[in-house]
C-alpha cells in the first residue's frame, strides 16, 4: 500500500483536467465559500524565485450552485471526493457543512481555517471547527496556517474541538514586486507564498503537530518530488498533497508516486505506509475517511 | 492537452526574437491560436506560449525574452529537454470568409501557422523597429507598418473577419473598431489548464479563466 | 546619502571579524540574555536547498559578563553598536536594558522578541517592549516574527507600548532530514529558517508594518544582492541587515552597498535615502539611534 | 582571513577523490592545518576544506563528494570561478621534534603540504579501500593500512608527537592512546569565522566555536 496522493485545495479543477484528478487517490475541491464570491482583482499570480504567490481570493460559485451543479458533475468522474469549504464566520462553515451533510458524493470535509489572501475570520479556529463538528458527522480535516508561534497548539484545539484530521499547511504570506517598477506585482500586492521554499516550514510543522495530536495529517507545502513526500511522511503524515507542482508538471502525481515508491525501497523501506517502520521520525497514522467512500 | 517531455531540436534568431524548434513527440499541434506551456528551466512555472509553427514531427515557438522565465527558454539549446503540456485552450475559429491577420510585436507569434491553416491570407504587422519586422518574414503575404504607425491606422475601411493577436492596447483598439474580431488575448498564467484561477479576465462583472474561456476571445463578447 | 547597512543578529561576531563589522554602518550584538545561556547541543546548523537552518539557542555569557568583559572590546573597534538582548519574561527584558541605559558606547536596543529557538515567553510582545521602555531611555527596536497571522497588528501594540523602530524579520521554523536515514539533522530537529527562501515573507511583513506604523524599520531576511536590499527598501525599509548571505561572503556589506546604489541608479532613483521619491512603495523612515553615537 | 573570487585551475582525480587546484590570488595558504571556506555552487553556504597543497601560484584542495555541496564543488571545471575565504582557525603546530602524521580516509587532506612544512615525516594511513589508497601517493614516506586494519592498530609504540585527521571515531581514540596529539576535528560550518556559533564542540562542559579554537585541538584538552 502506497502514501494515497491527494492535490492541495484550489490547485486543481478536476472539471477541467479530469485525467489529472484520476491519477490521484483523493480530490479536493477549490474552498467553497457559502455565497459566490469574485475573487481578487488580477493580476493573480506571479513566479518568486523559490515559489510563487497567488492572491485567488477564494473565487467560487458559493455553496448552493456548487451542490446543484457541479457536485453532480465532479461525483460523474468517479474519484474519491473531498470538499473544502470556508469563511468568515462560524455560522459561515457551519452553513456549508450542513449544506453537505448525509451526501454520499462526498467523503470528507476539509475546514480551510488558514486562507492568505481573505481577512481573518472573527473566531478562532477552534471555534470554526466546533461549529463545523455540530453541522456534520462527517470526517473534518482542518487546514491550518503556518503563520502562527505555537501550529501544535492550534492543532491540538482544533482536534478538541472535533477534527479528525489536519491538513498542513496553507501558504504563507509573501510580497514581490516588479523588478523594473518596484510596485508590487498582486493587484492587492501580497499574497499566498507557496513552492519549494515554504516546504522546510511545512516539514516543522507537521513534525510539531504529529508530536503533539493523535489524527491522520494530509502533508502539503513545496512538494515537488517523491523525496519531498517522503520526508512529509518521516516527519508525521500520513497522506501528501500536491499543489503548485501540479501548474508546473500536470503528470506530478504518477511520477511522484513512483519517485517516492523508489526512494522508500531505496532506504530498505517497502511498506512505506506502514507506521511501525522505524524509518517514520512519527508515527504515521492512516488517511481517515468516511465509509461512504464514492471511489 | 498531454504533457511530454521533449528535445530541443534547435533554437535560431528571428530578429530580436529566437525560433524555438522542438521535437513534437506525441503531442498534437492543435487549432492555430491555442498554446502550449513550456517548461522554464531553473523556474518554478511554466510559461505560455502560443503555437508558431507546426513542421512535421516539430513544435515551433517563437519567444521574445522580456522576463527571468522568457530568458531561461531563450537561452534552450540544441540536445536539451523539456516539459510541455498542451495544446491548451481555444484557438481561433478558421471558418472565416475573408481573413486579415492582424498583429503587432510578438504577437505575430500564432500567424505563421494561422496562416498556413488559411492559406495565406493577408496580414497587417506592426512592430516597433525594422530589427523586429524580420519577424513578418514567417507570415506570408504580410504588410508591416512600424513605429509610430499604429496597424490600426493602416487597417482597411472593410477589413473582413479580423484575426489578432498583439499587445493590449492594440486588442482594446480593435475591439471598439471591429465587432466580432477574433482577439488573442494574454494573462499571467500559472497553470495554463483551469487549475490556478491566475489567469482571469473580467466578462460580464464576473472573473473568468482565460486559459479555459480563451485566449482566444470574441470582441464585444464582454472580456477584457 | 545611502541605505544604511547593518548586520542581522546572531550572524557576526565583531571580535573574530573586525574587518567585516567595519565595512557596516551599524554593528548588532548577538542576542544577550540576562544569564549565560550554553546554547543548544550540535548539530546545529543544515543547509536546506533555499535557505540554511540553525538551532544555537541564544548562547552567551550573560548581560554582565558582556557589559564588563565583552563591552569594551566592542566599543574599542569605533563602531556604531546595537545591542540585541532577550530573555524569557518581562523581567529578563527590563534587566538587560536596565544594565544598558545611559552606556553611551550602545547606541540602540534590539529587543528580541522572537527566537524561534527558544520556548515562547510568557508575555506578549507588547508586554516585553513595555518592561524594556520602562528600563531604559534608549532607542529600542522591536524584532519581530514573521510567524504570525497579523504581524502589523505586533508592529502596533509594539510601538504602542515605546518601540522607536522595528527590526523585520527574524526566522521561521523549519525542519530538515537527512538524506539517507530521514532523520533530523538538527539535535533538536527544528530550527530557524533563514535566507532566500523567506525573501518573500519578509518583503510582506516589512509592507505590512510600514503601512501600520509611523517608526523606522530595519528590513532583513534572505538578503543576497543589492536588488533584493533595494525591495526592501521600496516595501518600507529604511535600513538593511544581512544575516546568512555572511557567511557565504564576508564581502556582502561592500559588494551589496555597491549593488544597491547601482541598482537605484538604474531605476532614476539618485538618493535612495530620500522619503519622497515615488520608486518608494511606503515612504521610508530615517534610521533613528540615539544622540549619543560612538561612531 | 582574505576573500577572493578565484579561477579554478584544474580538477584532477586522486582515486575516488578530487584534487582542485585554484589560483591563489592573494590569499595566503596560511598554516597546514588551516581551512578555506570555499562556494558551492548553486548552495546557499559555503563548504570547509583544509589546504591540502601550496604550489606556487595555486592552493589545492583534495575533496571527498559525499553530499550536495562537496558533489557541486567535485564537479568544477577548469575556468570557473567560486568564491573562497580563508586561511581560517589554528593550523597544527609545527613546532615538533617528532612528528608521526596519523590519518584515515579523506582525513589525508592537509598532510601534503603539512609533510612538506616539516620535511617528510613519517605518516600512517588508513583507508577503506586500495582505490582511496591512492591519496597516499600525494604523502612522502606514508606507511598504509586497510580496512579492517586501524591506523591505531598499527600505531607505535612510541608514536612521538602525533599529528593527526581523520573521522571522529579515530581521532577519538587517538585521544585516549596519545595524550597531547593534535588533533584536526571537524563540525558542520555555516560561516567558518566565528560569526554563527553553528560550529560549536563541548570544552569543560561549554560550547566553544570549532573554527576559532580549532580545528586543530590538543588530545586531553576538553574538547570533544
Ligand atoms: C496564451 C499566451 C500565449 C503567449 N504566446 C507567446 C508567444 O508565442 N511568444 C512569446 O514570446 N510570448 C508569449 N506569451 C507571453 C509570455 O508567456 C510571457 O512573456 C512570459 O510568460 C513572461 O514570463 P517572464 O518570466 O519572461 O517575464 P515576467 O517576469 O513574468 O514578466 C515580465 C513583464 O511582463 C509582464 N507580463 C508577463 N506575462 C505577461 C502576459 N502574459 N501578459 C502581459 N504582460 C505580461 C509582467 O507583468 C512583467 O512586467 C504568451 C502568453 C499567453 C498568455
Ligand atoms: C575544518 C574542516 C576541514 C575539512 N577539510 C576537508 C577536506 O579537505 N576535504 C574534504 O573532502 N572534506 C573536508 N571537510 C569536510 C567537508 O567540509 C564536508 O564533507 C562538507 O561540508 C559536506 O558538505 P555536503 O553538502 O557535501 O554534505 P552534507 O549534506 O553537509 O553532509 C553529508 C553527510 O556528512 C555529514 N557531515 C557533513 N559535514 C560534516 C562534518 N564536517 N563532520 C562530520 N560529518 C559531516 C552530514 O551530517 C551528512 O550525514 C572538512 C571539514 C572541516 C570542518
Ligand atoms: C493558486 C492557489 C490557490 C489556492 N487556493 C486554495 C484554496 O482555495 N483553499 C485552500 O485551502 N488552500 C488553497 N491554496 C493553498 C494550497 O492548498 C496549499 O496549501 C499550498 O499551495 C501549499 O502547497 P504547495 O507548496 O505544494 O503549493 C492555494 C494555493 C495556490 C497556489
Ligand atoms: C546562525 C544564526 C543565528 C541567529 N541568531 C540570532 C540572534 O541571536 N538574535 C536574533 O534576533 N536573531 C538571530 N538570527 C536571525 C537573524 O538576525 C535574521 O533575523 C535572520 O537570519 C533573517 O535574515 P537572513 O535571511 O538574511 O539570514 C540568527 C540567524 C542565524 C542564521
Ligand atoms: S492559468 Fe491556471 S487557471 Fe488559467
Ligand atoms: S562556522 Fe560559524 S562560528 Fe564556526
Amino acid at each position: 500500500m502506497g502514501v494515497p496522493l491527494l492535490n492541495a485545495s484550489g490547485c486543481l479543477d478536476p472539471l477541467t483536467a479530469p485525467e489529472v484528478a484520476r491519477s490521484l487517490d483523493v480530490v479536493v475541491t477549490k474552498t467553497i465559500t457559502p455565497l459566490p464570491r469574485r475573487g481578487n482583482p488580477p493580476v493573480r499570480i506571479a513566479e518568486v524565485e523559490h515559489g510563487m504567490l497567488n492572491s485567488i481570493g477564494l473565487q467560487g460559485p458559493g455553496i448552493d450552485v456548487f451542490v446543484d451543479d457541479h457536485l453532480p458533475r465532479l461525483a460523474a468522474l468517479g474519484v474519491d471526493l473531498w470538499v473544502s469549504v470556508g469563511g468568515f464566520s462560524a455560522e459561515d462553515f457551519a452553513r456549508c457543512c450542513e449544506r453537505l451533510d448525509g451526501d454520499e458524493r462526498v467523503s470528507a470535509i476539509e475546514l480551510n481555517l488558514s486562507c492568505p489572501n481573505v481577512e481573518e475570520a472573527p473566531e478562532t479556529a477552534a471555534e470554526l471547527v466546533a461549529a463545523a463538528r455540530a453541522a456534520t458527522t462527517k470526517t473534518l480535516y482542518a487546514k491550518l496556517s503556518p503563520a502562527q508561534w505555537d501550529i501544535a497548539a492550534s492543532a491540538t484545539a482544533a482536534v478538541a474541538a472535533g477534527a479528525d484530521g489536519l491538513s498542513l499547511v496553507n501558504a504563507l504570506r509573501g510580497l514581490a514586486l516588479d523588478e523594473r517598477t518596484l510596485q508590487p506585482r498582486l493587484a492587492l500586492a501580497v499574497g499566498g507564498y507557496t513552492g519549494p521554499g515554504l516546504r522546510p516550514v511545512a516539514l516543522a510543522c507537521v513534525y510539531a503537530c504529529a508530536a503533539a495530536v493523535d489524527v491522520p495529517i494530509v502533508g502539503m507545502g513545496g512538494v515537488v518530488s517523491g523525496r519531498d513526500a517522503l520526508e512529509l511522511v518521516a516527519a508525521g503524515a500520513s497522506a501528501v498533497a500536491l499543489g503548485t507542482v501540479l501548474f508546473a508538471d500536470p503528470l506530478a502525481p504518477g511520477r511522484i508516486r513512483a519517485e517516492l515508491g523508489a526512494e522508500a525501497a531505496a532506504r530498505g523501506f517497502a511498506d512505506i505506509a506502514n507506521p511501525s517502520s522505524p524509518l517514520v521520525v512519527r508515527t504515521g497514522k492512516n488517511l481517515q475517511t468516511d465509509e461512504n467512500d464514492t471511489a | 492537452m498531454q504533457t511530454e517531455r521533449v528535445e530541443v531540436v534547435a533554437n535560431e534568431g528571428v530578429g530580436p526574437y529566437r525560433l524555438l524548434r522542438l521535437r513534437r513527440s506525441r503531442l498534437q499541434p492543435g487549432t492555430p491560436g491555442q498554446f502550449f506551456m513550456l517548461e522554464a528551466p531553473g523556474r518554478v512555472l511554466p510559461r505560455p506560449f502560443s503555437l508558431s509553427l507546426a513542421p512535421t514531427r516539430e513544435l515551433g515557438f517563437l519567444v521574445e525574452a522580456i522576463g527571468p522565465g522568457t530568458r531561461a527558454i531563450a537561452r534552450l539549446e540544441a540536445g536539451e529537454e523539456i516539459r510541455v503540456t498542451g495544446p491548451l485552450g481555444n484557438g481561433f475559429d478558421l471558418s472565416v470568409r475573408r481573413p486579415l491577420l492582424v498583429g503587432g510585436g510578438i504577437g505575430v507569434a500564432p500567424f505563421p501557422y494561422l496562416s498556413e491553416r488559411l492559406n495565406g491570407p493577408p496580414a497587417l504587422l506592426g512592430f516597433r523597429t525594422a530589427h523586429h519586422a524580420e519577424a513578418a518574414a514567417l507570415v506570408p503575404n504580410a504588410e508591416v507598418v512600424l513605429d509610430p504607425t499604429l496597424v490600426t491606422d493602416a487597417l482597411p475601411d472593410d477589413p473582413g473577419d479580423v484575426l489578432a493577436c498583439g499587445p493590449a492596447p492594440m486588442l482594446d483598439a480593435l475591439e471598439g473598431l471591429v465587432p466580432g474580431a477574433q482577439l488573442a488575448r494574454e494573462a499571467p498564467m500559472a497553470c495554463g489548464y483551469g487549475a490556478c484561477y491566475g489567469c482571469v479576465v473580467e466578462r460580464d462583472g464576473w472573473y473568468v479563466r482565460l486559459c479555459v474561456e480563451g485566449p482566444v476571445v470574441r470582441a464585444g463578447d464582454g472580456a477584457v
